[in-house]
């Protein structure tokens, strides 16, 4: 790294503001070349508007940017930002669901595709190279829709290291930015895209790398900035930097990563069981939890771990299988969201955007649905009532709005999180299912989140949470269920829950029972 | 060959200037309208046809010093009623429903409307032989029967009595049943070898099914030699299915309303012959009947305006484009004057 | 908060001050025949066959749905009522049923075709709109129906409560009832999720086909209603009479959606965008302007008025 | 993979097999009639106008927009052509831009007030089209202009190549141009992401603003062109020429989005989709069958079609 060579990007008192929310306030931030950097804030804390603002998508109210030492306009043209060298994977990936995996991968490519003939055979051709290049087994023609999730963030992944760098107007390597791209990927993955960042670094690319893995930035990052309500707090060299010192600095205090919960608690009677169940992935599955256990599922991708909520949500269909929960047996090939509510089961799924919340909808409308639905005031709701209860949830689960009158669409993602949380918390549920209960969340707001499920369980609750998060289950799970081809691998309990020994199960040979 | 004959000189008889014909008795129409209103719902203001005869009689209305209104509206039935209400509430003595206000789509409103002493009539909506409908006070007619008959005679003349016709209908218009009975006892009577079909197409889907349906016809027969929508305002949907089909020579449009752009198409050559009538004249049958009813008079069912064959032949006198108040000689003008007895 | 700033309150009844300015314009034009109390109970009474249109709109198009076919309904339910009436001599007492039954038929079969066979209730509803106006043609030979029984229009337009015939209060019932149960029940929630959030809805429990279903027939029988109210007004039935009616439904139905619960279709906003559009048009008629005028004032008042409204609200996205 | 199985491509032909079905059926009952050379070709020809309409919807509705307004725009322009040439006696070669240009400035000012004021497109362009439709009465006085120049006519549909008459050949060469704008060059898959997830096109650096603009103003200026084989082909211009065709063309629209490329509006699958219900209704005609079966066979058709579609793909959720 050349230390007298100016800055690849040089941001200095950058500021947006949306109505009355100051996104961002002044904020500076310096990226060398060839260096990896790491943005981290709390939720809401303005990453990701700062980095729509570079991508063109939002005009700021002030600021300056400078690239490579030469001043650039603001605010950047949509389209415009890859001549001068950027590139972005956005927080959710910014792919079309709908279009195919190759309209996806050039979309937005005006630079090498000819706006008046698309050849489509030399394309695909093209694609495959770099899907190969990648060791990624991605079909040009499959519809995006139809992929994994980790292959989606792949492709997304994948779209921006090719362009970056491959054409702009300064011919320097580029930055590459990417907004929370891992909370998708399993370890692995995790693992082949820093080897791919590592690979971009070495041709002398920058990379603005956001996550709410600490972790995952220590590892990475050269240097890290942090943000708090759209200001810049600091910036630290993180190999000289302590992990709690970053820690104090996204959440404004210190905290601690001990492990929140001891021994499994007894299990008779169980609060809920399965047997047999089968599901796309999940084969002949049983499990017991006990009233305020914490379960934890996990596995690699694909193990089939993530699919036992929805079966027992009624949310998928499952191929065969009862569940035993509150003297009811209910067979689950034709459970209904329904009657799994009816049981006294909750389910938050992780796509939050799309399954969790009506972001069109209030806050109080989306934390009241399931009152709706069960037939709480069928014929008078009392919206007057609803918004108290609302605003009385906002205030116990920290939810930062301005109103319980607000669209959801106008919260962080941390805080639709924590209402999605309200949402289903405040019925008292029996059992809470949980898929990625974190995801992009930050450190102060998951400790939050870790708070209100543990309450839950101190009333009696079990909870089955399936997240490829280690050391979230490290934190909070009495026991888990390392998964492997839809069936359960290895079970840890208590204290031999730890994130290397999860780790261990995960990649190990099948080893029965690790327990303690 | 009799029946041909009896076509030619019927053509023959409609193909020249018509004559006025008194429809009644003279009276003195200032000074009995003196103080008295006339209100006037066209079927559609959007309609030229009806807009024009509207537009002359509010003219002549002011001529003879009274009030007259024209309720604007675009053919919605709802307008209609909100006109007839419109009409009851502001004192107006009579109602004119001009031209295809059906009167059986307002039912209540017109007994209201009569409740409140307000008179109904229906213009230029029925043929002479057709009763008042839906209990209006006059139904001031139109010989539909003859424009049928003539259309008949027509084709039955041109082609010696070998017509092959499609006809086309719209049931929904009043004067329908009328112009087809002509029609049928024209070619029943004089050329019973002359086939035809009858095809109906509500007005509503003129645009869409009228194309469709003469093309399907055509080639279904290769031997047709006229089509006959009734209404003039078809043909312009009937004139590109024959071009389409390549068969302009050998199948003729005859049809019926004078409306001028199909006068232009008859100079064209895109349809054969339109049986006119005089919008102006119209609007002053109308009117005096409306009078005389408001008067005292007798009622007048024959408002005796008269028809006229256009062709290739007459064509020029109707203007360049064509006018629909040319044509058909002035005579009537001086004629309802006098039966008004307006002083000069 | 949005919903106590002037600014929000402006936006709600924007629409209204607007309507409320028309009515000054026409009435200093033309006191003493446009500003009567004869007037407007004309332009009341005769406009609730729109109103009732428009409102069974809105119900599927709060589940993200759109019934092409409640003009249709519409029409075949008069055309169906006016033979039973005037041809077999059924008393209304079994006609009101009979209607309403053949009005939730047709939205059966609408919610049937698009959720089991998923396909986009625009084109099934177009399709089944258009199939039974065969139907309506083939029913009434092409022919308009007159001679319906004297009771019927007695319950809808000759009976007036000051002055304003019962049509209107049965259209502002009606209002009342889609208002109360799209702000107030259960089911007005779940639509809504049904609408923006169909996957939510769906996780929560709410059976989003059921309610699909639900507003598809509902729709059905609001343009069963209007039909019976169609033939109820005029005395008969013509084989074309909904035609007409559908588009002025949708822009009433969508200006309805930028005041009272902007951004929302929502019931009263309907009813304000009918009369507001419609006393337009009885203004000009009144003043004797030509029928081109009309239809200039009808799509610039459209258009005008949801700009209008967007500019006081910022110009946000509205997502309906 | 998809693309390359059996039931897809059955999924991509359906209509195709669909329609020859048809074909086979009325042949069948009328060889000598329906099954002729003249027959086709006149069917080929009649429907010009409406294939370039829905042409015409199919662009906007791939960015996720109505265009109301075009079959208000055909009109207008219709009758631009007609008193520019009849009253007039502009010659051709100016005819032409100017009546492009009109449509294209119908579709500006609908894309400024939808994307400048935020506005949901079905209500601007339902707007601007009635008040289009105004300026078009008042513009003929509400009266048919006929008397347009032989020459319109000449290169419209008197000229033919193999029997069928020009403007088949015009329709499919905008057919053509569509199918490789849609698929073949970037601005086809702009339109693609703008409809599909318009906050995703915008992360992807597509201007959304200035697509649809262009989406809009190149929908009316296919409403132009339309408008000109309108007159062309009557020879004469009406002042309600358009909108009968609003409703077929979105039928066409949607049914051809079952089709050569199931779940997108297409082009070719938007012309396939017309001539298959043109080609029933005229084989209803041929047979001479009522009028009311059109509608009876038209709606079924649509909604048949659409479910045997949806049959074959396995009932696949298809967001359009
Ligand atoms: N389009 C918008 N309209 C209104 N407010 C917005 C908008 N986008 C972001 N905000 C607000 O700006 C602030 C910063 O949001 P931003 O998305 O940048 O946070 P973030 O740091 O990326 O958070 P996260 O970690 O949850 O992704 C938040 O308070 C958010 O609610
Ligand atoms: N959410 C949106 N949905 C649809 N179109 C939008 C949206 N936001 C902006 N546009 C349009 O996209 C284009 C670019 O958007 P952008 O927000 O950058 O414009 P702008 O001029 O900054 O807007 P504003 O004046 O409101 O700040 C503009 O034509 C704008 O009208
Ligand atoms: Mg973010
Ligand atoms: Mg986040």
């Amino acid at each position: 790294m050349n230390e007298r060579h100016p800055p690849r990007l040089a941001i200095r008192g950058l500021s947006k503001s949306f109505g009355g929310v100051h996104a961002l306030s002044g904020a500076d931030l310096a990226v060398m070349p060839g260096e990896i950097h790491g943005l981290l804030g709390k939720n809401g804390s303005g990453k990701s508007t700062l980095i729509k603002i570079l991508s063109g998508f939002h005009k700021p109210d002030g600021g300056t940017l400078e690239i490579d030492g030469k001043p650039v306009p603001l605010p950047i043209p949509p389209g415009r930002s890859e001549r001068i060298g950027l590139s972005f994977v956005h927080q959710n990936l910014g792919l079309l669901p709908e279009a195919t995996v190759l309209e996806n991968l050039i979309a937005g490519d005006h630079e090498r595709v000819a706006s008046w003939f698309i050849n489509w055979p030399a394309e695909a051709a093209r694609a495959r190279r770099l899907f190969a290049e990648h060791h990624l087994d991605l079909d040009p023609w499959a519809a995006v829709e139809e992929l994994t999730p980790v292959k989606r963030a792949q492709l997304a992944i994948i779209r921006a290291a090719d362009r970056v760098g491959s054409h702009n107007e300064q011919a320097t390597p580029g930055l590459l930015v990417l907004d929370e791209p891992t909370p998708f990927l399993p370890i692995e993955d995790v693992r082949e895209l820093f080897a791919m960042m590592r690979r971009l670094k070495q041709s002398g690319v920058s990379i603005i790398f956001v996550s709410h893995d600490i972790d995952e930035v220590m590892e990475i990052t050269d240097r890290a900035t942090v943000l708090r309500d759209g200001q810049v707090i600091g910036s630290f060299e993180t190999s000289r930097t302590d992990r709690s010192e970053i820690v104090a600095a996204i959440v404004g205090r210190s905290m601690s990563q001990a492990r929140l919960v001891g021994d499994p608690p007894s299990g008779d009677p169980p609060a809920a069981s399965v047997a047999g169940l089968r599901g796309r992935f999940v084969d002949d599955l049983d499990l017991r939890v006990a009233p305020g256990e914490i379960l934890g599922l996990t596995g690699l991708i694909g193990s089939g771990y993530d699919e036992v909520p929805y079966l027992l949500s009624g949310a998928a269909a499952a191929m065969a299988g009862t569940l035993a929960i509150n003297d009811g047996n209910y067979p689950l090939r034709h459970f209904k969201p329904a009657e799994a509510v009816a049981a006294g089961i909750v389910f938050i799924p992780a796509d939050r955007q799309k399954a969790g919340l009506a972001l069109d909808l209030t806050l109080t409308e989306n934390a009241m649905l399931p009152a709706t639905v069960q037939g709480g005031g069928r014929l008078r709701i009392d919206h007057r009532g609803n918004r108290t209860i609302t605003a009385e949830l906002m205030r116990r689960f920290v939810v930062k709005a301005q109103s319980p009158q607000q669209a959801a669409s106008e919260l962080s993602g941390g805080n639709q999180q924590k209402l999605l949380l309200a949402k289903w918390l405040r019925l008292d549920p029996k059992l809470i299912l949980l898929d990625e209960p974190t995801q992009g969340i930050d450190v102060g707001a998951r400790r939050e989140i870790y708070d209100r499920l543990l309450e839950a369980c101190a009333r009696g609750a079990a909870i089955l949470c399936a997240t490829s998060e280690f050391e979230q289950l490290e934190m909070i799970a009495h026991r888990v269920l390392v998964f492997e081809r839809g069936r359960v691998k290895a079970e840890l309990r208590g204290a031999a829950v730890t994130k290397s020994s999860i780790e261990a199960a995960c990649y190990g040979e099948s080893r029965i029972h690790a327990s303690v | 060959q009799d029946g041909v004959d009896q076509a030619r000189a019927n053509i023959e008889a409609y193909s020249g200037i018509p004559d006025f014909e008194a429809p009644g008795e003279p009276f003195d129409a200032k000074s009995c309208m003196a103080g008295k209103k006339i209100f006037t719902i066209p079927a559609s203001s959007s309609i030229p046809f009806i807009k024009t005869i509207s537009d002359h009689k509010g003219k002549l209305a002011a001529e003879l010093g009274f009030e007259h209104m024209e309720w604007e509206n675009q053919g919605n039935p709802t307008q209609w009623i909100q006109g007839i209400e419109h009409a009851t509430n502001n004192g107006y003595d009579l109602v004119s429903l001009l031209a295809g206000a059906d009167p059986r789509f307002f039912e209540p409103q017109v007994a209201q409307a009569q409740a409140a002493g307000v008179k109904i009539v229906t213009s230029h909506l029925t043929g002479l032989e057709q009763d008042a409908p839906a209990g209006v006070d006059a139904a001031v007619a139109i010989d539909y029967r003859k424009a049928g008959e003539l259309m008949a005679d027509w084709t039955i003349a041109r082609t010696g009595g070998k017509t092959n016709a499609l006809v086309l209908v719209s049931n929904e218009a009043l004067s329908t049943d009328s112009i087809v009975s002509g029609l049928k006892e024209a070619f029943d009577t004089r050329c019973p070898e002359c086939t035809y079909e009858i095809v109906n197409v509500p007005i509503t889907d003129w645009a869409t099914k009228i194309q469709p349906t003469v093309a399907g016809a055509l080639q279904a027969d290769a031997g047709l030699n006229y089509v006959i929508p009734i209404y003039d305002s078809m043909s312009s949907f009937v004139t590109p299915a024959i071009a389409i089909a390549g068969r302009t020579d050998q199948v003729k449009v005859a049809t019926f309303n004078g409306t001028p752009f199909v006068l232009d198409l008859i100079r064209a050559g895109d349809v054969e012959m339109d049986i006119g009538e005089n919008l102006d004249w119209i609007a002053h049958a109308m009117l005096d009947a409306e009078m005389r009813l408001l008067c005292g008079k007798e009622t007048i069912r024959d408002s005796k305006v008269p028809l006229r064959v256009f062709d290739a032949d007459n064509i020029g006198e109707v203007g360049e484009p064509a006018d629909a108040a040319k044509g058909y000689g002035d005579a009537y003008v001086a004629g309802y004057r006098k039966l008004w007895q307006l002083a000069e | 908060m949005r919903q106590s700033s002037v600014g929000y309150q402006v936006e709600r009844f924007g629409l209204v001050l607007v309507w409320l300015a028309v009515i000054a314009l026409f009435g200093a034009m033309r006191p003493e025949t446009f500003l009567t109390w004869s007037n407007f109970s004309s332009i009341f009474g005769s406009e609730a066959v729109l109103v009732i249109v428009t409102l069974g709109l809105i119900i599927p198009l709060t589940a993200g749905d759109f019934d092409l076919s409640i003009a249709q309904t519409l029409t075949f339910v008069s055309m169906l009522t006016a033979i039973l009436s005037a041809r077999l001599g059924v008393p209304l007492v079994y006609i009101i049923p009979i209607a309403l039954a053949a009005g939730a038929l047709v939205g059966v079969v609408n919610g049937t075709i698009v959720l089991f066979f998923r396909v986009h209730s625009l084109i099934v509803t177009l399709g089944v709109g258009t199939f039974l106006h065969g139907i309506t043609l083939w029913m009434s030979d092409s022919q308009t129906i007159s001679g319906v029984s004297r009771m019927l229009m007695q319950y809808v337009i000759i009976h007036r409560i000051f002055g304003i015939p019962i049509s209107f209060y049965y259209a502002v019932a009606l209002a009342a009832i889609v208002w109360y149960v799209l702000s107030y029940t259960a089911y007005g929630q779940q639509l809504l999720f049904t609408g923006r959030g169909r996957e939510v809805g769906r996780l929560t429990g709410v059976a989003v086909g059921r309610v699909r279903m639900i507003a598809f027939a509902a729709s059905g029988m609001m343009g069963a209603v209007a039909g019976m109210l169609y033939t109820g007004t005029t005395g008969s039935a013509n084989p074309n009479s909904g035609t007409t009616l559908l588009l002025p439904a949708f822009a009433a139905a969508f200006l309805g959606a930028t005041c009272i619960k902007p951004g929302r279709f929502n019931a009263w906003g309907s009813v304000i965008a009918v009369y507001f559009l419609v006393t337009g048009i009885n203004g000009l008629s009144v003043l004797g302007f030509r029928t081109y005028v009309h239809d200039l004032f009808y799509g610039g008042a459209l258009v005008l008025a949801v700009m209008i409204s967007q500019l006081v609200s910022g110009r946000r996205e509205k997502t309906l």
